[in-house]
């Protein structure tokens, strides 16, 4: 934070670059609750905020859009204490504050849910909402649960404040978060990406929320890679791309656009000129043929949470079977136990009419069956490994990258930059830690090595899932053409516009089983939605 | 031959009022007497003393003495290696002319002598052993012990409790066993083991007999009267000095090897240590007892293993 | 036939059962604290060692067993304070630090011991005890258990005090989450760093006072190496307890107790080798594990060095 | 794939020592200076402690040299001292590349130790030299392996830590051999509990006309097989991969409980392999009580050496010039030879604060 920059924001806030203040702020700020003034921020190689200035109004959602590494949790972070900006200052309420420690940004009431999970998963839900409290003093979880309590009313989600942590699905982990944030009684509320893991009602639900806070003068920074969310609840766009603010989109420049008008211009700022304009084909329907590649009958599997039972599922080759449900309800078991990482308790499972419940994951892989995780850093790849080695995780001892065990590194690096090629991996290098690459490219680079080879059925577990609309769009574009090239495809998703986009029919799971079966027709909103919310039998 | 220095190797190091220092002290002492120099080498542990011994080799010592039974295996080896004579402890059959001698050293005739002190000395009619591990030497002085009590008085409790294995330097343990004796009825203990034997002298020191009289310690191999804080009663000294003289004059006259050294009541080399405690009509009576087993009126046997010195101190006290 | 297990023996037992426990639940109990907040402390043998020869030092300076005690709680912490630094601060292995200042703690203790004591071997007087009405009249438990220095109840106290803590307080949650999801820590305001080194820090206090223990207490009198593994039993105990203090008590007690009953056994005349009665606690732990074992819930980030915003 | 870029860290102690380096030859100057820099350091600051102890650290450092480099008895001495330093460094590599905390080494290594002590002198009489060795060498190695089968089957199934199973397993490896020693194997015509001994001329041949042990040359190939296997071949990415990630491992279908098996097996097998090596190159027999805990020592090593062969190399002959020399500087100046542990401490600390140093600048610079 250089003298000279601060300087400069004084003339800038001197200037009178006085905001509009539009419906948003019913108060009529004089100023900005936050200023970001020119910051920049630097990681080994990456410039993740190159001069970013960003105000932060009383009173409205200011929504951070902007693709996958565009630099919107960098932003953030400098605001909820997790990063210092290498240069450029950070001004609250007018004042140069220096946000050195997530405590200091509590302590200017700054709250924040992270984009990654920040509870304890051996806490209970209120002991993870007590944590901070003075060191001697016993957490009063009687007060918080009740405090609790009245904001989840609030917010119209219901949590046991005695669960542990662990026990509740990422959905659930994520709400409690959000009432975290909320009990802190924060000026400023920052959801990084927040919805992530919410139903769309749930979605719904925290929007209006959001709308409730800002009319009691908070002011909330709402980071989503969903458009319609963004223009439903945002009051103010802000646009980031590779790092630079492109643009400011105000509340009324916001209304007087519209929502189709508002969502192309996102998308040309976002991606670029070019972005808007692709259109996105629905997929061609096709009769499924009439013999069933991948056969799944009476598959159960036991579970402490979720137990899964009297699973039935066909799927012909060239077919996409959508599971459509809310998340935790027995979809990942499922997945694991097709793919071979679990035991089943019960059920048959056939690929091409050959049994293969009783082979392990290699020997079901080596039949054609593929899984497409979607826990990409926890079990899909090692962080710390190459690329190359990541794109051969599940071949490791196979011909020609090995020979007799031992390693040849020039197959593998061939194979590595074929990969990258072909599924357009954006890598410094076929040697760069996986880890160290945006969610998006760590997906494709999964792509590429489930869908390369002699595939035959592939299960998607939320592929895009964390993904910008770019990269989203270039995911189902995959999985369409594995459909095409005659592969049976089964699409676990939580987001059911990506189901009602992909599949040809839809099965929706709750409660660790199968609760209906639709085709994908125009009756098939309705019908999904029914079933998922229970209400039909 | 012509010899113009030694070298000793000692395990631990030499200011341990104990057998380390008694190894360092003789051999110096002899050395002097005789002039010859003398290269001490302590605290090297139990592990492979092979490379040291070479080194002394190397310098000149015209004779390693090995002063720990873990080094009875490779003193021979290297003196065999470098053609240096060696002085081993523990492993008697191992002598061979010109090369290799052994002084595989027992106080238990001092022992003796001590548990008749320690039953003479005894008001609650039991007596403790302490060690801190269970090696050759210490086993035929707790026997001797053992027998000594028994002669003096046959109605005796011989107490014996191990510390634990290999627990030389554990005092805490030293000073725990001890004072289990010492409420088992014990008022006087008879304590072998290096670092741990300072437990016991604490125990002993810090603790009142059963019948609220005080406690006595006899110690082994060392004199710690240095720091006596009054109950030290007594102690087998050991004296390697002759044992070492005599190893330099054999050398000397080309006759190294061709038979083992020992220590004894009888040419001193062990002495039953006399104390302010002692008081002078028993001191008469050991000495008395001392002339016998010297004349060979009384014959004690040393008894190397274990399993003899459990037998010697289970058999269950006669009822008076 | 005399009467062998007299009272005053039976007590001498239960009473050399509880001195040898008392450092290893010492020791046991601080290193719980360390790993519930994330840190493996390797270096705890030498934390006690360190402290029994400065509690040593100083009670014998001074005269002193308090002081002794301050001293040794001070000599721990002296081992624990580059431990946090290197660990905590400067995010070196923890396994590599904590061998390091255990060999290091054994080789300088043993040099100054060279030099100070090695002529002298000064010993401490008796330790004064403090005899807890009523209680102290029970025949055989009461002169062993309730006839001690103070510092047995301290230690006692420390136990329920750490439960306490862990179970009912702020800090207890904080160090938790320190061990389970520093960054949940960190992201709800709580510098994990000063969490960690406070454990850090309490551990060694509690292991050098073990060790004072030891010196001033159990031999009344320092000799080099004298702790003699107990701080890896502790590492044993504390894993085992999987975060419950109660556990570690009644673990180091287990321990003292079959050292007892070795003793026991062989003033009783029943000869058995002692190395296979100093098998049996370890033993009985593995046939526990065996039997019972579980998935050991151990601290989720035990070990790995927190650095804000890294994932 | 150098060998250099990546090393599959363990899920506890990934840290600031195990950062991953890239493999120019620039880097391995810079590495050579992050090695040497330490060790110049450490000596400074334990000259500094001589010299508050009233000796003179030139003097004491000369005989440090003169005696574990430059003699050349000493420089044997050195090199015999490697073998099985180097196996169990071998076997550490193998667990800690895996993720396993195999803290049990010195358990493995004596009891391999004693029972190949009591086999050897019992064989010798009726094989062939070569055979009885072969014979010891794995016969070692089994009991090894064998003494790791209740830390890998709970590690594996039960999911225990290892830590805290190999840990026990040592005390009671060690409780266990001693017994072996005194009731079992104890050789009748000495009266100190030790087992029978192997005359010289019955073990490892010495090489060429010196007294260096082919113990040495059993721990060199040990030791970059090893590293060789672990780098280069799919069963060491398997073992990699299972270090590193284990959910990953299952994910890709590897038998994780199999893997950790073996990988416990043939660390500990190293390590009794060790045992067997220090019995028949150097030592004879094994006296009861016997235990120079070897492989707690070597821990810190291989850390230091980033579970790299051949940086472990290096540090373990350092290691060994340091205990050699360390010996006679101890009788020399009079400085009891505990001084070494202290050094050896130290040592590590400075390695510690290079490497941090080192993340520093690297920080800083870029
Ligand atoms: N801790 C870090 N270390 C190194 N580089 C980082 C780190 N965090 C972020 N970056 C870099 O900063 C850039 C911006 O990342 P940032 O997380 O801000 O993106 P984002 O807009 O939040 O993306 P997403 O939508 O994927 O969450 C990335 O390209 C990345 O290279
Ligand atoms: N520790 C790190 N070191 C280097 N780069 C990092 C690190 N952490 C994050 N990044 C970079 O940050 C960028 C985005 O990170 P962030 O965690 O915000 O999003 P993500 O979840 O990885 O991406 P997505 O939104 O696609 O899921 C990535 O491009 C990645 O390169
Ligand atoms: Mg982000
Ligand atoms: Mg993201």
């Amino acid at each position: 934070m250089t003298q000279t920059l601060s300087a400069h924001a004084a003339t800038a806030n001197a200037n009178g670059k006085v905001p509009s203040p539009g419906p948003a702020h019913p108060h009529g700020a004089a100023r900005p609750i936050v200023t970001l003034d020119h910051v920049t921020k630097r990681f080994p190689g990456v410039v993740a905020n190159d001069r970013v200035s960003f105000d932060l109004w009383p009173g409205e959602v200011h929504v951070l859009l902007g693709e996958n590494g565009a630099g919107k949790s960098t932003l953030v972070g400098m605001l909820s204490g997790l990063q210092l900006p290498d240069e450029g200052g950070v001004l609250i309420d007018g004042h140069e504050q220096r946000i050195s420690s997530p405590a200091r940004a509590l302590e200017l009431g700054i709250g924040t849910v992270f984009q990654h999970s920040m509870l304890v998963p051996s806490l209970s839900v209120v002991d993870n909402m007590a944590l901070g409290g003075r060191w001697w003093s016993r957490p009063d979880r009687e007060g918080l649960a009740r405090k609790m309590a009245a904001v989840c009313a609030d917010i119209g989600v219901t949590i046991d404040p005695n669960a542990k942590v662990g026990s509740l699905s990422l959905g659930e982990q994520q709400q409690v978060e959000i009432v975290r944030a909320l009990m802190r009684g924060s000026r400023v509320l920052i959801l990084d990406e927040a919805t992530a893991m919410l139903t769309p009602k749930g979605a719904d639900d925290l929007g209006a929320l959001m709308g409730r806070l800002v009319k009691l003068g908070i002011a909330v920074v709402f980071i989503t890679h969903k458009l319609n969310e963004a223009l439903a609840f945002g009051h103010r766009i802000t646009v980031l791309r590779l790092g630079r603010r492109v643009d400011e989109i105000s509340p009324e420049r916001l209304s007087a656009l519209g929502p189709a008008a508002a969502t192309a211009e996102i998308i040309r700022l976002m991606f670029g000129a070019d972005a808007a304009a692709q259109a996105t084909a629905s997929h061609p329907r096709r009769a499924p043929s009439s013999q069933p590649l991948l056969q799944i009958e009476g598959l159960a599997v036991e579970d402490d949470s979720v137990p899964v039972a009297g699973i039935d599922l066909d799927v012909s080759p060239g077919e996409i079977v959508g599971i459509a449900g809310i998340d935790g309800n027995g979809q990942k078991q499922f997945a694991e136990a097709v793919a071979g990482q679990r035991r089943l308790a019960a059920g048959r499972i056939r690929l091409g009419g050959q049994a293969i419940e009783r082979l392990d994951v290699g020997g079901r892989r080596r039949l054609g069956l593929r899984y497409v995780t979607d826990d990409r850093l926890g079990e899909g790849t090692v962080g710390t490994f190459p690329i190359s080695l990541n794109l051969l995780l599940k071949q490791v001892g196979e011909a020609p990258f090995w020979r007799h065990g031992i390693e040849q590194p020039e197959a593998i690096a061939a194979h590595a930059r074929r990969m990258v090629g072909e599924f357009d991996v954006r890598t410094p290098g076929i040697e760069t830690a996986i880890g160290k690459l945006s969610g998006g490219n760590i997906q494709k680079a999964l792509l590429a090595r489930e869908l390369s080879g002699k595939a035959r059925a592939v299960i998607f577990a939320k592929p895009t899932y964390g993904l910008d609309v770019q990269n989203i769009r270039a995911t189902r574009q995959r999985i369409r053409e594995a459909a095409d090239r005659g592969l049976a495809v089964i699409l676990i998703s939580t987001d059911l516009e990506e189901v009602l986009e992909l599949a040809d029919r839809i099965a929706v799971m709750s409660r660790g089983r199968v609760v209906g079966m639709v085709d994908n027709d125009a009756a098939a909103r309705n019908r999904v939605g029914e079933l998922m919310s229970g209400a039909t039998p | 031959a012509d010899i113009k220095s030694i070298a000793i190797l000692t395990p631990e190091p030499g200011t341990d009022y104990g057998w380390n220092q008694q190894g360092v002290d003789a051999a110096k002492a002899a050395g002097k007497a005789a002039g010859v120099e003398v290269l001490v080498a302590d605290n090297l542990g139990y592990g492979d003393v092979r490379p040291t011994l070479r080194e002394m080799a190397q310098d000149g010592a015209g004779l390693l003495i090995a002063h720990a039974s873990g080094y009875n295996t490779s003193a021979p080896e290297i003196g065999e290696e470098l053609k240096v004579p060696v002085a081993i402890v523990d492993r008697p059959d191992a002598r061979k002319a010109g090369a290799v001698a052994d002084y595989t050293a027992s106080g238990h005739e001092g022992a003796y002598l001590a548990g008749r002190l320690a039953a003479k000395t005894s008001k609650t009619g039991t007596v403790g052993i302490v060690v801190s591990g269970e090696p050759p030497s210490w086993n035929s002085q707790s026997a001797a012990f053992a027998e000594g009590a028994k002669a003096e008085k046959p109605s005796i409790n011989v107490r014996y409790a191990v510390i634990g294995p290999a627990a030389y330097s554990d005092a805490a343990g030293g000073k725990r066993v001890t004072e289990a004796l010492i409420a088992a009825g014990a008022d006087v203990i008879f304590g072998q083991g290096n670092g741990s034997s300072f437990g016991m002298l604490q125990a002993v020191e810090t603790n009142k007999a059963t019948n609220g009289g005080k406690v006595y310690f006899i110690d082994v191999i060392g004199d710690k009267t240095a720091i006596d804080k009054g109950n030290l009663l007594s102690s087998v000294v050991w004296n390697l000095t002759p044992v070492y003289a005599a190893m330099i004059a054999d050398l000397k006259a080309d006759k190294y090897g061709s038979r083992n050294y020992d220590i004894n009541l009888k040419d001193g080399s062990v002495t039953l240590l006399k104390t302010s405690h002692i008081p002078a009509d028993v001191w008469t009576q050991i000495e008395a007892i001392k002339k016998d087993i010297i004349d060979g009126k009384i014959k004690v046997t040393a008894h190397y293993d274990a399993d003899t010195v459990h037998k010697m101190v289970t058999a269950l006290p006669t009822t008076p | 036939m005399t009467a062998l297990f007299t009272d005053a023996f039976l007590t001498s037992l239960v009473l050399g059962a509880l001195t040898a426990g008392l450092p290893l639940m010492l020791a046991g109990l601080g290193e719980q604290i360390s790993e519930k907040a994330g840190v493996l402390n390797i270096g705890i043998e030498g934390m006690m060692l360190f402290g029994a020869y400065l509690g040593f030092l100083v009670a014998y300076d001074t005269g002193s067993i308090w002081l002794g005690f301050l001293g040794g709680g001070i000599g721990g912490m002296l081992v624990a304070a580059p431990m946090a630094l290197f660990c905590i601060r400067l995010g070196l292995s923890q396994i590599v630090i904590g061998i390091a200042l255990t060999l290091g703690a054994e080789g300088l203790t043993a040099l100054l011991h060279h030099f100070q004591f090695a002529q002298s071997y000064p010993r401490l007087p008796a330790v004064e005890t403090l005899a807890i009405p009523g209680l102290s009249h029970i025949p055989v438990l009461g002169p062993a258990l309730f006839d001690r220095p103070p510092i047995v109840y301290l230690a006692m106290l420390a136990v329920a005090v750490t439960a306490y803590v862990f179970r009912y307080t702020q800090a207890g949650l904080a160090l938790q989450a320190a061990g389970d999801k520093p960054a949940a820590l960190d992201a709800a305001g709580v510098d994990v760093g000063r969490v960690r080194t406070l454990a850090v820090l309490t551990t060694g206090f509690l292991a050098g006072v073990g060790g004072a223990f030891m010196s001033q207490v159990g031999a009344g009198i320092f000799v080099p190496f004298m702790t003699n593994g107990a701080g890896f039993i502790g590492i044993v105990l504390a894993m085992q307890a999987r975060g419950r203090p109660l556990f570690v008590l009644a673990g180091a007690l287990l321990f003292g107790a079959c050292l007892s009953a070795t003793t026991a056994l062989q003033v009783a005349g029943v000869s058995i080798p002692t190395d296979v009665i100093q098998m049996l606690p370890f033993a009985a732990v593995l046939a526990v594990l065996v039997l019972f074992g579980r998935r050991a819930s151990l601290p989720l980030a035990l070990g790995t060095h927190y650095v804000r915003g890294a994932r | 794939m150098s060998d250099t870029t990546e090393i599959a860290a363990p899920e506890i102690g990934s840290d600031a020592l195990l950062a991953p380096r890239g493999g120019a030859w620039r880097e391995r100057a810079h590495l050579l200076v992050l090695a040497l820099g330490p060790v110049i350091g450490a000596v400074l600051l334990s000259g500094l402690v001589l010299l508050a102890l009233g000796v003179n650290p030139v003097a004491y450092y000369g005989y440090v040299v003169e005696r574990g480099l430059l003699n050349p008895y000493g420089l044997q001495a050195t090199l015999t001292r490697m073998g099985p330093l180097l196996l169990i460094a071998a076997g550490l590599i193998v667990a800690f590349r895996a993720g396993i905390w195999n803290l049990g080494g010195d358990g493995q290594f004596l009891l391999s130790a004693v029972i190949v002590a009591a086999l050897g002198p019992l064989l010798a009489p009726y094989l062939p030299v070569w055979l009885v060795l072969v014979i010891g060498l794995v016969v070692g190695a089994m009991v090894g392996a064998a003494w790791s089968v209740l830390p890998a089957l709970l590690k594996a199934y039960q999911g225990v830590n290892e830590i805290i199973t190999t840990l026990m397993m040592t005390f009671l490896g060690v409780s266990l051999a001693n017994v072996l020693v005194k009731l079992f194997f104890r050789d009748p015509a000495t009266t100190v509990p030790q087992t029978r001994t192997l005359i010289v001329a019955d073990r490892l041949p010495r090489l060429f006309d010196t007294t260096i042990s082919s113990g040495l040359i059993i721990g060199l190939v040990a030791i970059i097989v090893v590293h060789l296997v672990m780098t280069r071949t799919a069963f060491g990415l398997k073992l990699r991969i299972v270090g590193a990630n284990p959910r990953a491992a299952i994910h890709a279908g590897l038998s994780v409980p199999a893997l950790t098996v073996a990988t416990f097996a043939i660390s500990a097998a190293l390590a009794g392999l060790a045992g067997a090596v220090e019995i028949m190159g150097v030592q004879g027999n094994v006296r009861a009580d016997w235990n120079p805990a070897y492989s707690l020592t070597v821990v810190p090593l291989v850390f230091l050496a980033r579970f790299n062969g051949f940086a472990s190399i290096a540090f373990v002959f350092l290691f060994s010039v340091l205990s050699i020399g360390g010996e006679s500087a101890a009788r020399r100046t009079g400085v009891p030879n505990f001084f070494t542990l202290v050094v050896v401490a130290i040592l590590l600390v400075m390695l510690g604060i290079t490497e941090y140093l080192d993340q520093r600048r690297r920080a800083a610079g870029k």
